[in-house]
């Protein structure tokens, strides 16, 4: 090592004639990062920068293909009990752990599940994913706390050595989308208690099962995936090796890096898309990325806390006043705030509800269009009339209750250039539409650590932009920030909203929706309706769905595992490198196709 | 001079120990949720409890600072918490250090040779072209912000010079760019400081003596001059080439250096206490020790600083 | 002739003694030097230095100028086309902008100066505070024998705890904005400043004019004032001045690791970092250049002014 | 002892005083155990080269140098270490001193009005702004200096005259007892004498006491009452200045009169030096002791060499006290 610098330090100062590295291969995919994996214990990490590590080296019980349809992986075939409870797996043969060096360590086997749930379970160990699962594997929550020590009680079974059989506390709909998440995954127990606390710590501490191989692991460097040969499925993987160099200023120096050919692919950030757009070599090889399933929203707060220079008590009368909550509604411009994040195409992201469209569907119907939801899926909430009508309305039922311009906070994270813009664009746009003397939006900002505990989570903010991510395939997952005992905007404080039963509408209604589980199409409708009740009642102002963007990028697209939620979707099985990145309009065509398609396979899927 | 040695010895100890101990505390200031990141909000009550236990975090400050005692005492650094869960800091640490230090001890070295050169051609010129241009050269680098000018280089240096954009340790020629962005401070420093001594040094009377004994101006330059210009640096020298471990924050991530700097910046941000507390005691005796070091040089340098006579204290 | 008439006609009168006043001849030999008129002089006989002088000061005085002038617009107004009601992200500098607009429509003229306003002042604040914290502590450490040691050791401990940890925590305790960026800068600025003026007095500390003023009796806090500080007027304020750039350069650096100022209140730090985002892209560059410029004039300004004004109130160069 | 010289008031008395410097590696004595007094009025000259510890003792007198041992009495009362504040105002103004470089003893950034009345702002020396300069005007006046010069700055003043600056700003504090630490060592010759005699006369017409410091004994000779002579931070002699001219004691004493340069070259060519050679004194069997060798004579030496010095003179030793 030390030989190899000097002569590194020595090499360098003779060596003034630039040699050029090799460049790179169609075959191989690079690419550069910020941020270092912190660990590959995937029975821990809940980040998505680990887990685009893992979910390309570790298969579940089942996948989805490229449009989003649940196939079979290391189980081949399964079935449900008659009351939804337990699910029996049957494990394909023949699947090997391997090393990182492609050596075969063991067969997977049935009780591989078991030993992951197990350590998954176990308190000490601090998984950040448990409750995932312990929340509907049944006796797991008791095991956690303790309260329960025989791990035999717990759902998680191996019947043989190739059946995997879970028992759940209730029917959970959507259970086989949560086995693509992490907390499902297979271990080894003889290796994972071989390696002790050091278990995925770095690409010798783990067993691969998965279409790749993390065959060097320098953190701070760069890491190396490469495919590996004894993987099940090998023929649908087609990138040979992935590259991956670390760099902390990758977000400035990627765009160049992928000019000067040294990356496959790049996020074109915000600020640098006008000019990419304008130069026509760099417009071919621009297109869109794709989006997430986050979900973006304002929230009104109903629990107000900030400092009282911006009159909380004030904040409080007028929220619970729905004609000025809706005047809001009305009056944010969610375009011209979407701007400062995807200055081309801005509709692309903008969305009139929570759950985003293509999130789920029943009987061919789109979960956003199903029910009371229809109605909002599909107009703008923008409206300027409208706006100035409830302002008038509220300024009459609130005249000698509250005072004007009501005073709203609204807190940014400084770290975000985009958000920090947005932050003014909205104050100037709102303030403009309704008037200086309704309104005052104070943009406070905060600093990006612990950003969200000293806003949001504290209710220190009148309204403030939110998101939210899906854990598995089910509107039920986005209803969870509006609950009693969620941080988000507490609307069980709203005044005027509560039942019999001291539950405000909302609750009940998702309450009803949560116990349909036989009927998927009527389960949805319900949700459906508790988030048209939700969006109709102003709580909440829908903004937009997260990703997006642009990217210039060999990767093909539409042909990785797709899924709105979880890792699926960071998987490059199935993936290929092409010769020349894709411009917008051949994007455009493919995903048009795409979508046709993926309509076509939805429609044949028994799952 | 060896109870000397050993009473600052023993003072530098104090020092750290309460460098080390304010720092564990202040750390405890920062909010626990901190510790979660994003997945802040998906976890429930017990999993953060359980997550916290395992990081100790649960017990009182005095505790937990007392166990970092006891294992220190033991060579036992501990291990990262979140920036490489259950990886033990000195293994995060050691590999990073070469990287700096090469760097740094090229850069510091680059920078003295080049600095001092200029410096005395800047000074044996003085007020000619050479001396405003290198002058121009000091007022540049010590007032226009790094970050914009060190981007610069990188983005010309590179494509002009067809050099690797970003460092590969198997590249020799990817070492060029950023040692040489490393040295641009010091160089302008060095030559500043050699200059200006230098000016005031030829005003002096014994060399005016010399040079009027017809001694010639190189010898006087070598034997007086020069000669007397390094004992104030023996001071300063062992410190700056100690402080290369540190490495610098924005060079090496421009370059993706993977070596010490920014680290500090990373794991404080990460809340990452085991990795803080490590790189803290790393930094400061670093800091601590060079200053050391700098005083025996002095003093064995110096002829005058032998004996210091004090006054009594009033 | 001859010479005895010659010496006769001579008045004797003419060979009187000339009476000795020994007053008088104390008052030979003196100059009307003064201290602060020499130092004026040698400074603006320094060309350079003159003219960043001038330049720096249109500059100031432009910049608080500037928003009382026609036609100026509010620094932090998004400008809306109102053809198409889109933002004017991105224009290159022409009529209207004379510096072109960032990437949401504000206009950068506009944002230079607010932002030249804002680093200036905390520059300043930060100056000022570091000079008096760094005077007093380093006076005092230099000084007063019995406080050496806690002081030194609190030197020690304050100069080695990372200034990052001080700063997150301040961010987090107080948010990013101009209160934090101040006391983040002063927290440890000080302490260069400190050791400095404190080696200075060990230095002078013991010369016989201070015994002199022990033995009168003068208390320690004159002592210090009248005869230690009066010595370091020309290095403090060199110091001082090389803070302003320090403390510019700085805010760079803390909005690059993320606790600067919030990009909604525009500072020099903030426009040179939001350029050196987007400045890949040539087309885009002078968001980062024109800032970059104002930024260099001031900071190099200073720095020279500093180091003129240094060298020109050295006794040694009064001629 | 004579009567006489019992009545006398002492107005400084200094017993078995030690000072150490503390240096790297230990303590380093630089006065050790001296024992001296100076009466009211009188002019007490202490000698010795470079290094010997006369500046210190001086600076111990006036409380720059801490005592490590003995006492200093000023007026019968102690002065040195802790004191109470009173004590220590009246001393302050009391006791004044005299610096040897005029070039560093004045402050250069500050007018000579603020040097000269810098004392009596902090004993409160004046009830009003016009007192003070009256003051001011009165004490360079009094050295003879113009009080036109109180607006400028030392360095328009050459040597002799910032001397005369240095005993005005002793002098407008009206001590009763002035130290004058080499106050000519660093000036002109052509100057020495014009300070020395205002030095004289000032002590004459005020009645001070004065304690003068040199290493020069030929100067001394000139203006000083009794003379103590140090070597190495011991005195090693101590009388009445003619006693010592006539008869120096000590071999170190003698020595340094050997040094004083004769105004008759021909007699200084001839002149024979005697260095003093420390080994010359047998301290084996018995130790050297501060002896009253001949009446208000004093020196250090052991029996058997007080014995041989007085001896030389023809003078019996006086008879030991117990």
């Amino acid at each position: 090592m030390k030989r190899s610098f000097s002569f590194c330090l020595v090499a360098s100062l003779l060596c003034v004639a630039a040699a050029v590295g090799a460049a790179p291969k169609s075959e191989d995919y690079y690419s550069v990062y910020a941020g270092e994996l912190t660990t590959l214990n995937y029975l821990v990490v809940a980040a998505e920068n680990e887990h685009s590590v893992i979910a390309n080296v570790v298969d579940g019980l089942v996948e989805y293909d490229k449009y989003g349809v649940l196939v079979p992986s290391l189980a081949t075939e399964w079935s449900n009990s008659a009351d939804g409870k337990t699910w029996t797996f049957t494990l394909r043969k023949g699947v090997k752990w391997v090393d990182n060096k492609g050596k075969v360590y063991a067969e997977v086997k049935a009780q591989d599940w078991v030993d992951a749930a197990k350590y998954l379970f176990d308190k000490k160990n601090a998984s950040l994913t448990a409750k995932i699962a312990y929340d509907v594997v049944k006796n797991a929550k008791a095991y956690f706390d303790g309260t329960l020590t025989d791990f035999s009680q717990v759902g998680v079974k191996a019947l043989d050595k190739y059946t995997v059989q879970y028992t759940l506390e209730k029917p959970v709909p959507y259970f086989l989308s949560m086995l693509t998440y992490v907390c499902f995954l297979p271990v080894n127990g003889k290796f994972l208690a071989a390696a002790g606390s050091r278990f995925g710590t770095d690409n010798k501490t783990i067993l691969y099962n998965g279409a790749y191989i993390l065959e060097t692991f320098e953190p701070q460097v760069g890491r190396t995936m490469v495919r590996n040969d004894k993987y099940w499925d090998k023929e649908q993987v087609y990138i040979k090796r992935l590259i991956f160099k670390y760099n902390k200023e990758a977000t400035t120096l990627g765009p160049e890096l992928f000019l000067r050919g040294e990356i496959s692919s790049v996020y074109v950030p915000s600020a640098l898309i006008d000019s990419w757009m304008k130069d026509p070599a760099k417009k071919a090889v621009v297109r869109p990325a794709e989006t997430s399933s986050y979900t973006y929203f304002y929230a009104f707060n109903f629990n107000p806390t900030f400092d009282a220079q911006y009159e909380p008590d004030n904040w409080k009368v007028v929220v619970n006043n729905k004609n000025f909550r809706e005047s809001i509604f009305h009056a944010l411009d969610r375009r011209a705030a979407m701007i400062t994040a995807e200055p081309y195409a801005p509709e692309r992201r903008l969305q009139n509800t929570i759950t985003p469209r293509n999130f789920v569907n029943a009987s061919g119907k789109d979960f956003v269009d199903m029910a009371d939801l229809a109605k909002y899926s599909k107009t703008d909430s923008f409206n300027k009339a409208l706006a100035l009508d409830f302002k008038a309305k509220a300024k009459a039922e609130l005249a000698g209750k509250a005072t004007f311009p009501v005073k709203i906070m609204m807190p940014y994270n400084a770290g975000s250039t985009d958000w920090t813009n947005r932050a003014q664009v909205v104050e100037q746009q709102l303030e403009n539409l309704l008037g200086k003397d309704y309104v005052d939006v104070i943009p406070v900002s905060f600093p990006a650590t612990g950003f969200l505990g000293a806003t949001r989570r504290k209710g220190n903010y009148a309204i403030q932009e939110c998101n939210w991510g899906p854990d598995y395939a089910d509107p039920e997952t986005y209803t969870d920030p509006f609950i009693t005992g969620s941080n988000y905007n507490w609307p069980e404080k709203a005044e005027g909203y509560a039942q019999a039963n001291g539950k405000p509408v909302y609750e009940n209604m998702v309450a009803a929706a949560k116990a349909e589980v036989v009927n998927i199409a009527k389960r949805y409708e319900l949700f459906a309706k508790a988030e048209a009740y939700f969006i109709g009642e102003a709580f909440v102002i829908p903004y937009a769905i997260g990703g997006g963007g642009f990217q210039a990028s060999k990767l093909e697209p539409f042909s990785y595992p797709f899924a709105p939620f979880g890792m699926s979707y960071l998987k490059y099985k199935g993936q290929t490198v092409m010769q020349k990145p894709l411009a917008t309009e051949a994007y455009n065509k493919m995903k048009e196709a795409w979508d046709a398609e993926r309509e076509e396979a939805l429609k044949k899927s028994k799952f | 001079m060896a109870r000397y040695v050993l009473k600052r010895c023993l003072q530098s100890l104090a020092t750290l120990f309460i460098v080390v101990s304010v720092v564990f505390l202040l750390m405890r200031l920062l909010p626990l949720e901190g510790y979660f990141g994003d997945g802040y909000d998906k976890l429930s009550p017990e999993q953060r409890t359980a997550a916290l236990q395992r990081m100790g975090l649960l017990d009182p400050w005095y505790v937990q600072l007392g166990n970092f005692y006891v294992r220190l005492s033991r060579g036992d650094l501990g291990t990262s918490i979140i920036y490489r869960r259950d990886v033990p800091v000195t293994e995060i640490i050691a590999p990073r250090i070469p990287y700096s230090m090469y760097f740094g001890v090229f850069a510091t070295l680059l920078a003295l040779a080049l600095g001092l050169t200029l410096g005395v051609f800047m000074a044996r010129r003085k007020g000619q072209a050479l001396d405003k241009a290198g002058t121009a050269y000091i007022v540049l680098i010590n007032a226009m912000p790094s970050a914009v000018y060190l981007l610069f280089i990188q983005l010309y240096g590179t494509s002009l010079f067809s050099l690797p954009i970003l460092f590969d340790k198997y590249r020799p020629n990817s070492w060029i760019l950023p040692a040489i962005s490393l040295s641009l401070g010091g160089i302008a420093g060095y030559a500043m400081w050699i200059r200006r001594y230098m000016v005031d040094e030829l005003n002096k009377d014994y060399i005016k003596l010399a040079k009027a004994k017809g001694l010639p101006e190189k010898l006087i330059m070598v034997r007086h001059v020069m000669r007397n210009a390094f004992v104030p640096m023996a001071q300063y020298l062992p410190a700056a080439i100690l402080s290369t471990i540190a490495g610098s924050i924005y060079i090496e991530s421009l370059y993706s250096i993977p070596g010490m700097g920014g680290l500090l910046v990373d794991v404080i941000q990460r809340q990452d206490n085991p990795m803080v507390q490590a790189l803290v005691l790393i930094f400061s005796s670093v800091g601590i020790v060079g200053l050391f070091l700098g005083d025996v040089l002095m003093a064995v340098f110096d002829p005058r600083i032998k004996l210091v006579k004090g006054e009594g204290a009033r | 002739m001859s010479g005895k008439t010659r010496i006769e006609a001579i008045d004797p009168g003419l060979f009187e003694f000339a009476g000795f006043d020994e007053n008088a001849s104390e008052q030979i030999g003196y100059s009307d030097y003064s201290y602060w008129g020499s130092t004026v002089k040698v400074f603006l006989k320094n060309r350079v230095a003159f003219v960043l002088l001038v330049i720096l000061g249109a500059l100031l005085l432009f910049t608080f100028v500037q928003p009382l002038l026609p036609g100026q617009r509010s620094p932090t107004k998004i400008n809306i086309d109102p053809a198409t009601s889109v933002q004017m992200r991105n224009r290159a500098p022409d009529a209207t902008y004379w510096f072109g607009t960032n990437s949401i429509g504000q206009d950068l003229w506009a944002r230079i100066w607010s932002g030249t306003r804002t680093s200036l002042l905390i520059g300043l604040i930060v100056g000022f505070f570091e000079m008096i914290v760094g005077i007093v502590y380093g006076a005092l450490w230099g000084y007063v024998r019995k406080l050496d040691r806690v002081l030194t050791e609190i030197y020690n401990v304050l100069n080695n705890i990372p200034t990052t940890i001080i700063l997150l925590l301040m961010a987090y305790i107080l948010r990013p904005g101009f209160r934090t960026m101040i006391i983040a800068m002063c927290v440890t600025g000080w302490l260069g400043l400190a050791r400095f003026v404190r080696n200075q007095i060990v230095i002078i500390r013991d010369r016989e004019y201070n015994l002199a003023s022990r033995c009168l009796g003068t208390p320690t806090r004159r002592v210090i004032a009248k005869n230690l500080l009066p010595y370091l007027v020309s290095v403090i304020m060199l110091q001082t001045a090389l803070s302003i750039p320090g403390t510019m350069g700085g805010g760079v650096f803390l909005t690059y690791i993320g606790l600067g100022l919030p990009v909604s209140i525009p500072s020099l730090g903030n426009l040179v970092n939001e350029g050196r985002l987007i400045m890949m892209s040539p087309e885009l560059r002078y968001q980062l250049i024109f800032p970059t410029i104002v930024l260099s004039i001031i900071t190099i300004s200073f720095y020279v002014l500093g180091n003129a004004f240094a060298d020109a109130s050295d006794p040694r160069n009064h001629v | 002892m004579s009567g006489a010289m019992l009545d006398r008031e002492k107005i400084i008395e200094v017993k078995d005083l030690s000072v150490d410097f503390r240096v790297k590696g230990g303590n380093f004595r630089a006065v050790d155990k001296v024992n001296f007094h100076i009466y009211k009025g009188e002019t007490f000259g202490l000698v010795g080269e470079s290094g010997s510890g006369k500046t210190t003792i001086g600076r111990a007198i006036v409380r720059i140098n801490e005592a490590s041992g003995g006492e200093i009495l000023f007026k019968g009362r102690r002065i040195d270490g802790r004191i109470p504040p009173e004590l220590d105002r009246e001393v302050v103004q009391k006791i004044q001193m005299i610096f040897q470089d005029p070039m560093a003893s004045l402050n250069e950034r500050a007018k000579i009005d603020y040097i000269v009345s810098e004392g009596l702002y902090n004993i409160r020396g004046f009830s009003s702004e016009e007192e003070r300069l009256a003051l001011v005007r009165k004490a360079l006046l009094e050295v003879g200096l113009l009080p036109e010069f109180a607006s400028r700055f030392p360095h328009e003043f050459s040597g002799g005259q910032r001397q005369r600056i240095g005993i005005a700003r002793a002098l407008i504090m009206s001590p009763e007892f002035i130290i004058a630490d080499e106050p000519i060592s660093a000036l002109d010759v052509s100057i020495r004498a014009q300070v020395l005699n205002l030095l004289a006369q000032i002590q004459r017409t005020k009645g001070l006491s004065l304690m003068f410091i040199a290493h020069d004994l030929s100067v001394v000779r000139f203006i000083t009452d009794r003379i103590a002579v140090i070597h190495l931070g011991k005195i090693v002699e101590l009388g009445d200045t003619e006693e010592i001219f006539s008869r120096p004691l000590h071999p170190y004493t003698r020595s340094l009169l050997q040094a004083v340069p004769l105004p008759d070259p021909r007699r200084e060519k001839g002149k024979k030096s005697i260095p003093y050679d420390p080994s010359c004194h047998d301290y084996g069997t018995e130790g050297p002791a501060w002896t009253e060798a001949l009446p208000g004579h004093f020196a250090l030496g052991n029996g058997a060499e007080i014995e041989a010095w007085t001896g030389r003179y023809g003078a019996a030793p006086m008879p030991k006290q117990k």
